[in-house]
């Protein structure tokens, strides 16, 4: 049973165009997590569903209703703001208990209701405070209550965790992902700009690039087989190492040769027809290491060395001029700036991208 | 309402003009509403007087005072929510209002009344007397209570004092003057100020000077615009004031006082040890102004503010009134003017103080004090009476150029300047 | 603030000039409050802040007739103290007014008609004479007093217990609390309208609106009145109403209103709006619950320019309720008293500090909500 | 006692029918318009149609009030001015053509100007300065709230208080106006300080600036506050002293309050006519628009036709501050 | 030489007391970072250092000169501020020569040290801006700029990146690395509350607690060899694993029995009096793996599983009840929620804490 569908949803503020027809069908229950650099339209979008912006053009369809001018409160959804937006002037039981009593529920109802949210989120001691007593993470939390009472089909998260610190992100990152188990048939909506967010909460994520929709998929999908330049560079951190290359030869192997000359063998296939044209080589931080025996990727000069006790960052100047090539080496290693190193790497783990930015599937 | 003497009491009240007025009129339950300039001791005063009427009629009396009277009238007569009566302090004001519509005319008869049982009755009918919308000459204003404007105060004790005598002729009364600053004192308070209508008490001096340098017509086409303003006449006139209050030693505070103080300030000077001055000229409703405790004819004295010897122009004397008009005509409006006709609607007020009328009705002895009858006295037997010119100019004129003109002449500017800005003024209203 | 500089020269330069605004700000108000309380007499005799120090005044005292005298060794003698059991004593005396200080006390001399005046420091008085007295009035007796400092709350007395002032004071109240909270609660209404609703028009409305802060208030005077007595006339009822005089302060005080209570309200956190919607609030809900409690301060300050101004005002009162004995509010009943004694500082000056009592009461009660007020959206969301 | 309760029952009358429409017909747009109605779609078209009617019952008190009590006037001025002293008769453009050649009014003219550049920039920069040391000091809410006190006092009081100030009396007696006292004591002569033409505009605008001066304080301290804290420090760390640091860094971040301020003030200076009326009803050149109006309008039985131009003149003169204000008020909409 | 002295620094704010005697001595041309939770003073040592605090009591030394009376603007030092600050009505240029015209600089010298700052920092095509035309990593930068202009001998950021989103924060540690690098006499103290932050660009990290030093020393040792309880929990993300334990036999190895009664030895020295003593027994998530062969340290039932790409989060429900034991694993790997699961480590890398939470030094 589908929980949402979005059909060819566009938004336009005036002359600007921020969505440009984004395809969707969410699944009832599914987790689904917006990424995409600031200003994208993540926000635009969730906000349209629910219901705070209107939808320029498209259907937007929740439950098998298209809700386009069905009013938030309507639409059986609740939303959690980055910035809280709880009621500063009441108690975190009113702030919870709100949506309720403006729907007439009852009082036993109500209290019932918030009780047990605020049990699942270990608020019960705070039920009486007003929100400026309480800290950023109990303040997330209330936000959460206030959403679980309104017993929602559909969840909206717009960066929760963006005001936390790195602590209480995690502590909360995990409360949420306890919320997604227990409320199996609640389909949930998380935007967020942190990558182990994404990953971690996600059943499939959306990566949104200028208002279009660049990839959906399940997070190691999306790890592992980037469809384009834009997801391969976004997800991952540091970023994928991309290199300029041209396809020597085609077919599967691949030979390319990259800008100093070097010669490069993928195991990805390419068709014969792109023999000479401009690709992209990509390979993850994480997937290089020191070559230890001949056989090597690429060699490199040693420009920083960052330790950061788990692992090792090395910024080494390789094969293209400009763009200085990030190795994530585990542990302490003991490099030094300046020192010339080789590199090799899985080669099931290189990626490779067509003129056009498009994945080579392998 | 209580009433102040209990009808039928003390003889010297005609009680039976009141006696006959109740019998003819019965106005129970209708209100009659009065807007006028009163307030304080005044209003306690005229409310006591319409207590008689109230209890005559049955009416229920509501009166309002105001000191911003010559705006809420406007207001309220060009919005259409006047009271039935007002009272006018200035008739150029009811002038006004009159050519505009806004009041309603009384009925001929009062005026026939007014010209028999008023001394110097046709002069009282033609100040209430103007055109209508219309353009016809009615008569719109019933004139109550006068004041007396000849009058020059001074405190007895200390002419005695110093032994000087009351001056009969204007000519002593300058020698007078030169005398107390010979003697190092100072003879006058004079004080113009008044907050928004500042420079009025300076037009006083001016009129009466009028009167006792140019003969009663030109004063009336000056008053009407006849001759400008700017005549040589009046140009005199206001030199003559100027002998007195433009020499910083006549005047107490130097001349630069005149204009900034207070009118009602100023004649405290003369109860102050040593005195700050010995004279000061003043209308009769000056009194309530004196420190408390002030014994009229007393403590305090007036004597008439003479005229020359050598201009034959007889013992002139400059009055005011006020004016009661409909604003808003009712059957207890048109019987409130005829109550004003009773003796009885004069005395009560008499019998207290600041009250003057030229009604031979009312008994002369019902006066509370000597001081009063003896002005009542200078009122009804005056050679030539005339009323104080500036509230017959229109508005803008007497209530506005003619003051500010005295106020920079005080300030240093020549009677022939001001003059002539204040007859620009006047044109600039036709 | 750079906190290390607490102790320098600069922090000093600034307490002091600090201080001499305040006084340069205060000086004029001081001596307002101080000239109530100060005798009537010595008010004009120096100025209010000599108040606390000894003046010198001449002074006319008028002895007693001919019926106070008594016979006493073969001499006839009226005797008293000028002070009249006041403080203070005599430094000099005279028996004419060109001379009022002739004499220093305790001298012995010759007031006329063979009579002897004395006059102590003390303030003791006697006319002696040879024979009986005869006059009706008694003689006038100049002389110079150091007068100590004399305060009195007869100002205050006199302005208070004027007759109608308790009425007027009712008046005003009548006039100025709906004044104030009905004019708030309709400009908060359209304030949250403006920012927060979405209706064609809205920028324009509020344009013109900023715009009409400038109309001149006499202008609508006469056209308002008109209208006033039309409807009073149509419906028969009286032109001059409570309502009335609401209703017009309301007209006028409505653009400074929306202008603020708009400004502060646009900067209310927009998510704590949505959230309100997404719980299924509609906009009276939202501006009820939410906006209105979170407003709270910029309703407290603008009602105390709103309560400032109508509780001051004359004109509008005088004209829409009119100056009779039942609607006159309390700043016309205190104009009546100033016209009526003009003159009077003290009057003047113990009535001007009765009008200014209520508003500065309420000023300092909602003072520090003045500050915070105004900073437009100094509510955070959470 | 019945005073009282009469009192109470008018104030508790006028303030619960106004929350009674409020509450009332929102109640009913509701009762119209139910959003909980069964039918998803039927609730959800209702709240859609409440929401196009609602902004209009919030609105329609201010509106309706705004259009009566400002708006209307506006037009009838309009048209008076049009008309001769009785109101009946059309003379055109001859009230304006009058008033061009009338000394007077170039007088006032004159004297508003001067108003107006001296009252607004006097008021925002005592303001400025006040509200600038007042944050540095502990005692500085005390300091705020006496130098806002004659906000607090009409402007009849104020006039009253200021006489007092401005007292004369010759120079033979003792002074008891606290100026010419100070005068005095530094061996000047005593002076007339409301008679001396063309100064004695200044005395009279000291009034409002003493007024105005509390008003300025209290905007530009909550702006003053709303400065980051950061770039003041970081300007001490740049070496900037106090002073510079006042100048080029705090003033130019607050400079839109400065302009509100500095805008209320001089729609106010235009507006206000009490306090020459009090002191000198324009006498002594001191006349200034607003009384020059009151002063047609009400003064000698009225003449509507001038005193409305004169009127049409003030707002004229005020056009160009609503332009700007309605610019700002658009950019600022364009925001959001 | 001692670039900057800090001699038993105090600091209160009327009863409070917010730093309790801060000894620290920073040589010339070092790179410190101070971290520690928030509230725990960083900000106020640092606005100390500059002199935008008073200092309550102790010496404060920079350059062997006592400034504690000395005004900020004469210690020089720089400061780049969380917010930016920038002088929002002012030009990039104007920004940064802001300083210089109030020191009086002549016109040349201004434009020549601002010109090369903006060079460095890449500003040159901003320079005619106002700030709030530039994105944030931009004006991050050019309140560096302003900084270097001042050409400071101590050069202070508060949490400067804490503002900017993960790839500009990325970006922009990097120029801060080679910032240093390129102003090698230069001392720069750092705030932060990011671990990599830290870890990466510190000569020496400063740990500080509740308005305590904890621990001073280099990245790698406060990773390796945390010296306490608070230290070895703070640095690492996930934290350090912490079990209580009771030490069963003392010496070198140490024998701990865990409350679920399992017996673990780690080669840690104990004093012989400790047996019988409560102690804590920590692993970081990193250090542990699956155990592939009969030895184990533990054994637990996974409870979440995060798949990161990267690698995976496993959370076990491990010997002691309410704490979860956190496990990094490399790569994908494929773990169920409820699998039972044994991990070992490496045995070097336990750590053990004593009662009140010092490390017994291996
Ligand atoms: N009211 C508006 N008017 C005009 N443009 C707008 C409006 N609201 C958003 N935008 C633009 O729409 C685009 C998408 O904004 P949106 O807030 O959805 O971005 P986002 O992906 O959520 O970014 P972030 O990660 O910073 O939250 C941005 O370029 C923004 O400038
Ligand atoms: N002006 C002040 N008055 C009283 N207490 C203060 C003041 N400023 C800071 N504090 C307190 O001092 C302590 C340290 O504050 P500081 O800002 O130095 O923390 P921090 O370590 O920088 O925290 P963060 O990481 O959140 O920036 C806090 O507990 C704070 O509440
Ligand atoms: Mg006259
Ligand atoms: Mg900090």
């Amino acid at each position: 049973m589908t929980g949402l569908v979005l059909k060819d949803i566009r938004k336009s503020y005036g002359q600007v165009k921020v969505l440009h027809g984004i395809n969707l069908t969410i699944d009832q229950g599914e987790f689904i997590v917006f990424v995409g650099p600031s200003g994208c339209g993540k926000s635009t979008l969730l906000r349209m569903i629910a219901g705070l912006e209107d939808v320029t053009s498209g259907e937007l369809i929740i439950d098998g209703h298209v809700v386009n001018n069905v009013p938030p409160s309507k639409r059986g959804i609740a939303m959690v703001f980055q910035s809280y937006a709880l009621y500063p002037h009441m108690t975190v039981y009113d702030n919870m208990a709100f949506g309720m009593r403006i729907a007439g529920e009852s009082k036993e109802e109500i209290d019932r209701r918030v009780k047990s949210a605020a049990d699942m989120l270990q608020l019960t001691p705070y039920l009486d405070r007003l929100p400026k007593a309480l800290s950023g993470g109990q303040r997330q939390r209330v936000a959460i209550g206030r959403a679980i009472c309104r017993d929602p089909k559909v969840f909206l998260f717009d960066e929760p965790l963006s005001n936390l610190d790195a602590a209480l992100r995690v502590a909360t990152r995990i409360q949420i992902a306890k919320l997604n188990e227990s409320m199996p048939d609640t389909t949930m909506i998380y935007v967020t700009h942190d990558q182990v967010e994404a990953m971690t909460l996600a059943d499939r994520i959306v990566v949104l690039s200028a208002g279009k929709i660049e990839q959906v998929g399940p997070p190691l999908e999306l790890y592992e087989r980037p469809a384009n330049l834009f997801v391969a560079r976004f997800i991952g951190s540091p970023a994928m190492n991309i290199m300029p290359a041209t396809i020597a030869s085609a077919g599967n192997p691949t030979t390319l040769k990259l800008m100093d000359g070097t010669s490069l063998r993928v195991d990805i296939e390419t068709p014969a027809g792109d023999v000479g044209k401009a690709a992209s080589f990509g390979v993850r931080p994480e997937d290089l290491a020191i070559a230890t025996d001949d056989e090597f990727l690429f060699e490199g000069t040693v420009n920083i060395v960052e330790a950061l006790g788990e692992v090792t960052l090395v910024y080494v100047d390789g094969p293209v001029e400009e763009e200085p090539i990030t190795v994530k080496l585990q542990g302490t290693v003991d490099v030094k700036r300046g020192e010339k190193l080789r590199f090799s790497a899985d080669r099931s783990r290189l990626h490779l991208f067509d003129e056009t930015g498009h994945t080579y599937r392998k | 309402a209580d009433l102040k003497f209990k009808p039928g009491e003390d003889a010297k009240f005609n009680w039976a003009s009141l006696d006959s007025f109740k019998k003819t009129h019965d106005l129970k339950g209708q209100t009659l509403s009065i807007f006028g300039p009163w307030l304080g001791p005044d209003r306690d005063l005229v409310l006591s007087v319409l207590a008689y009427f109230e209890d005559a009629t049955g009416a229920k009396v509501e009166y309002a005072g105001s000191d911003s009277f010559e705006q809420q009238i406007v207001i309220d007569t060009q919005a259409g929510s006047a009271a039935n009566i007002a009272v006018f302090p200035q008739p150029g004001l009811a002038a006004d209002l009159a050519a505009k519509g806004f009041l309603t005319p009384l009925k001929p008869a009062t005026a026939e009344w007014l010209k028999d049982n008023y001394a110097a009755g046709q002069s009282w009918v033609d100040l209430g007397s103007y055109k209508g919308k219309d353009g016809k000459t009615a008569f719109f204003g019933f004139p109550y209570k006068a004041d007396l404007k000849s009058l020059v105060w001074y405190v007895p004790e200390n002419f005695a004092d110093a032994g000087y005598e009351v001056p009969e002729t204007m000519e002593d009364l300058k020698a007078l003057t030169e005398k107390i600053v010979a003697d190092g004192g100072t003879p006058w308070c004079i004080g113009l100020g008044s907050g928004a209508a500042t420079g009025w008490p300076a037009t006083d001096w001016v009129e009466d000077m009028m009167l006792r340098t140019a003969s009663p017509e030109t004063y009336d086409k000056w008053v009407s615009n006849e001759i400008p303003f700017n005549d040589p006449a009046v140009i005199g006139a206001i030199d003559e004031f100027g002998w007195f209050a433009k020499n910083d030693k006549f005047v107490d505070g130097g001349v630069a006082g005149v204009a900034s103080t207070d009118f009602r300030d100023s004649p405290k000077g003369l109860f102050t040890s040593p005195p700050k001055c010995y004279m000061h000229k003043m209308a009769s409703f000056i009194p309530s102004f004196f420190p408390e405790g002030k014994k009229l004819g007393v403590d305090a004295d007036f004597f008439y503010f003479p005229a020359y010897e050598g201009k034959d122009l007889g013992k002139p004397v400059l009055g005011a009134g006020t004016l009661f008009g409909i604003t808003k005509d009712s059957p207890a409006a048109e019987a409130f003017i005829e109550f004003l006709q009773t003796p009885i609607a004069h005395e009560i007020w008499m019998a207290q103080s600041g009250f003057l009328t030229p009604y031979k009705g009312a008994n002369p002895e019902t006066y509370a004090n000597e001081a009063l009858r003896k002005q009542g006295a200078i009122l009804t037997s005056a050679t030539t009476f005339r009323f104080d010119g500036s509230d017959l100019m229109p508005g803008k004129i007497g209530a506005g150029a003619f003051w500010t003109g005295m106020v920079d002449y005080v300030g240093g500017k020549s009677a022939a300047e001001v003059t002539a800005e204040i007859q620009k003024s006047w044109d600039a209203l036709k | 603030m750079h906190k290390s500089s607490a102790r320098s020269p600069l922090t000093w330069f600034v307490h002091i000039s600090v201080a001499f605004l305040v006084i340069l700000w205060t000086l004029p108000t001081a001596g307002l409050f101080i000239t109530a309380i100060r005798d009537k007499d010595q008010i004009v005799a120096s100025g209010w802040w000599t108040a606390l120090s000894t003046s010198t005044q001449n002074i006319i005292y008028r002895a007693p007739a001919a019926e106070a005298q008594v016979e006493r060794d073969g001499a006839f003698v009226i005797a008293g103290n000028v002070l009249e059991g006041g403080k203070g004593g005599v430094s000099a005396f005279g028996t004419s007014i060109r001379e009022p200080t002739a004499y220093v006390p305790g001298q012995a001399v010759d007031a006329g008609d063979g009579t002897k005046l004395t006059v102590e420091e003390n303030g003791d008085f006697r006319i002696e004479s040879p024979v009986r007295f005869e006059n009706k009035r008694g003689i006038r007796i100049f002389y110079t007093a150091e007068i100590p400092p004399r305060f009195t709350l007869d100002n205050y007395r006199t302005v208070l217990t004027a007759e109608g002032i308790g009425q007027s004071f009712l008046n005003s109240l009548t006039v100025a609390i709906p004044s104030t909270i009905i004019p708030i609660l309709v400009a908060a209404f359209a304030a949250y309208a403006l920012a927060w609703m979405k209706f064609p028009g809205r920028s324009l409305l509020l344009a013109v609106i900023v715009g009409l802060l400038v109309v001149p208030l006499q202008m609508s005077l006469i056209p308002l009145l008109q209208m006033y007595n039309k409807i009073g006339a149509f419906f028969g009822v009286p032109a001059k109403t409570y309502l009335g005089i609401w209703l017009a302060h309301m007209g006028f005080g409505l653009p400074l209103a929306i202008y603020l209570l708009r400004n502060y309200i646009a900067g209310l956190p927009r998510e704590i709006m949505e959230s309100a919607r997404v719980d299924g609030a509609n906009d009276f809900t939202i501006f009820v619950r939410i906006v209105l409690p979170l407003s709270y301060p910029a309703l407290a300050s603008f009602s105390i320019f709103q309560f400032l101004w109508t509780w001051n005002d004359l004109l509008v009162a005088t004209v829409f309720l009119g100056n009779s004995e039942e609607t006159i509010v309390l700043t016309g009943r205190l104009r009546e008293l100033l016209g009526s004694r003009g003159g009077n500082w003290e009057i003047l000056t113990a009535s001007a500090f009765v009008t200014i009592i209520v508003p500065l009461a309420v000023f300092f009660a909602l003072q520090r909500y003045l500050v915070r007020g105004l900073l437009a959206g100094s509510v955070k969301g959470g | 006692m019945e005073q009282l309760l009469f009192a109470l029952l008018t104030i508790v009358l006028g303030v619960v029918g106004a929350i009674a429409y409020f509450y009332g017909s929102n109640l009913l747009l509701d009762r119209i318009f139910p959003a909980n109605v069964p039918d998803h779609a039927r609730a959800s078209q209702n709240l859609r149609r409440a929401a196009l009617i609602r902004p209009w019952l919030f609105l329609t008190p201010a509106l309706l009030s705004l259009g009566i009590y400002l708006v209307y006037p506006v037009f009838s001025s309009l048209a008076y001015s049009l008309f001769d002293r009785s109101g009946t008769h059309f003379v055109g453009l001859a009230n304006y053509r009058w008033m061009f050649f009338d000394s007077e009014f170039r007088e006032s003219i004159f004297n508003n100007m001067l108003w107006l550049i001296v009252v607004p920039a006097a008021s925002t920069l005592f303001g400025l300065i006040i509200a600038a040391l007042t944050d540095r000091i502990w005692w500085g809410n005390i300091a705020k709230s006496l130098i806002f006190m004659p906000m607090a006092i009409s402007f009849v009081g104020a006039s009253v208080i200021w006489k007092f100030v401005y007292d004369y009396r010759d120079a033979a007696s003792e002074q008891i106006g606290l100026l010419n006292a100070i005068v005095v004591a530094l061996g000047g002569e005593p002076q007339i300080w409301i008679a001396m033409p063309f100064w004695n505009n200044f005395f009279l605008m000291v009034i409002l600036v003493w007024i105005q001066t509390g008003f300025a304080m209290v905007l530009l301290s909550a702006a003053l506050r709303g400065i980051p804290e950061e770039t003041i420090e970081a300007a001490v760390i740049d070496g900037a002293n106090p002073w510079q640091i006042f100048m080029k860094i705090k003033v130019p971040q607050i400079w839109g309050t400065i302009a509100v301020v500095w805008t209320t003030i001089t729609i106010l200076v235009l507006k206000v006519f009490d306090i020459v009326l009090a002191m000198t009803n324009g006498q002594w050149d001191t006349q200034v628009l607003a009384n020059l109006m009151f002063d047609w309008m009400f003064r000698g039985g009225g003449d509507f036709g001038r005193g409305a131009a004169i009127a049409i003149v003030i707002m004229v003169l005020v056009v160009p501050i609503m332009i700007w204000n309605i610019r700002n008020a658009r950019r600022e909409m364009e925001g959001r």
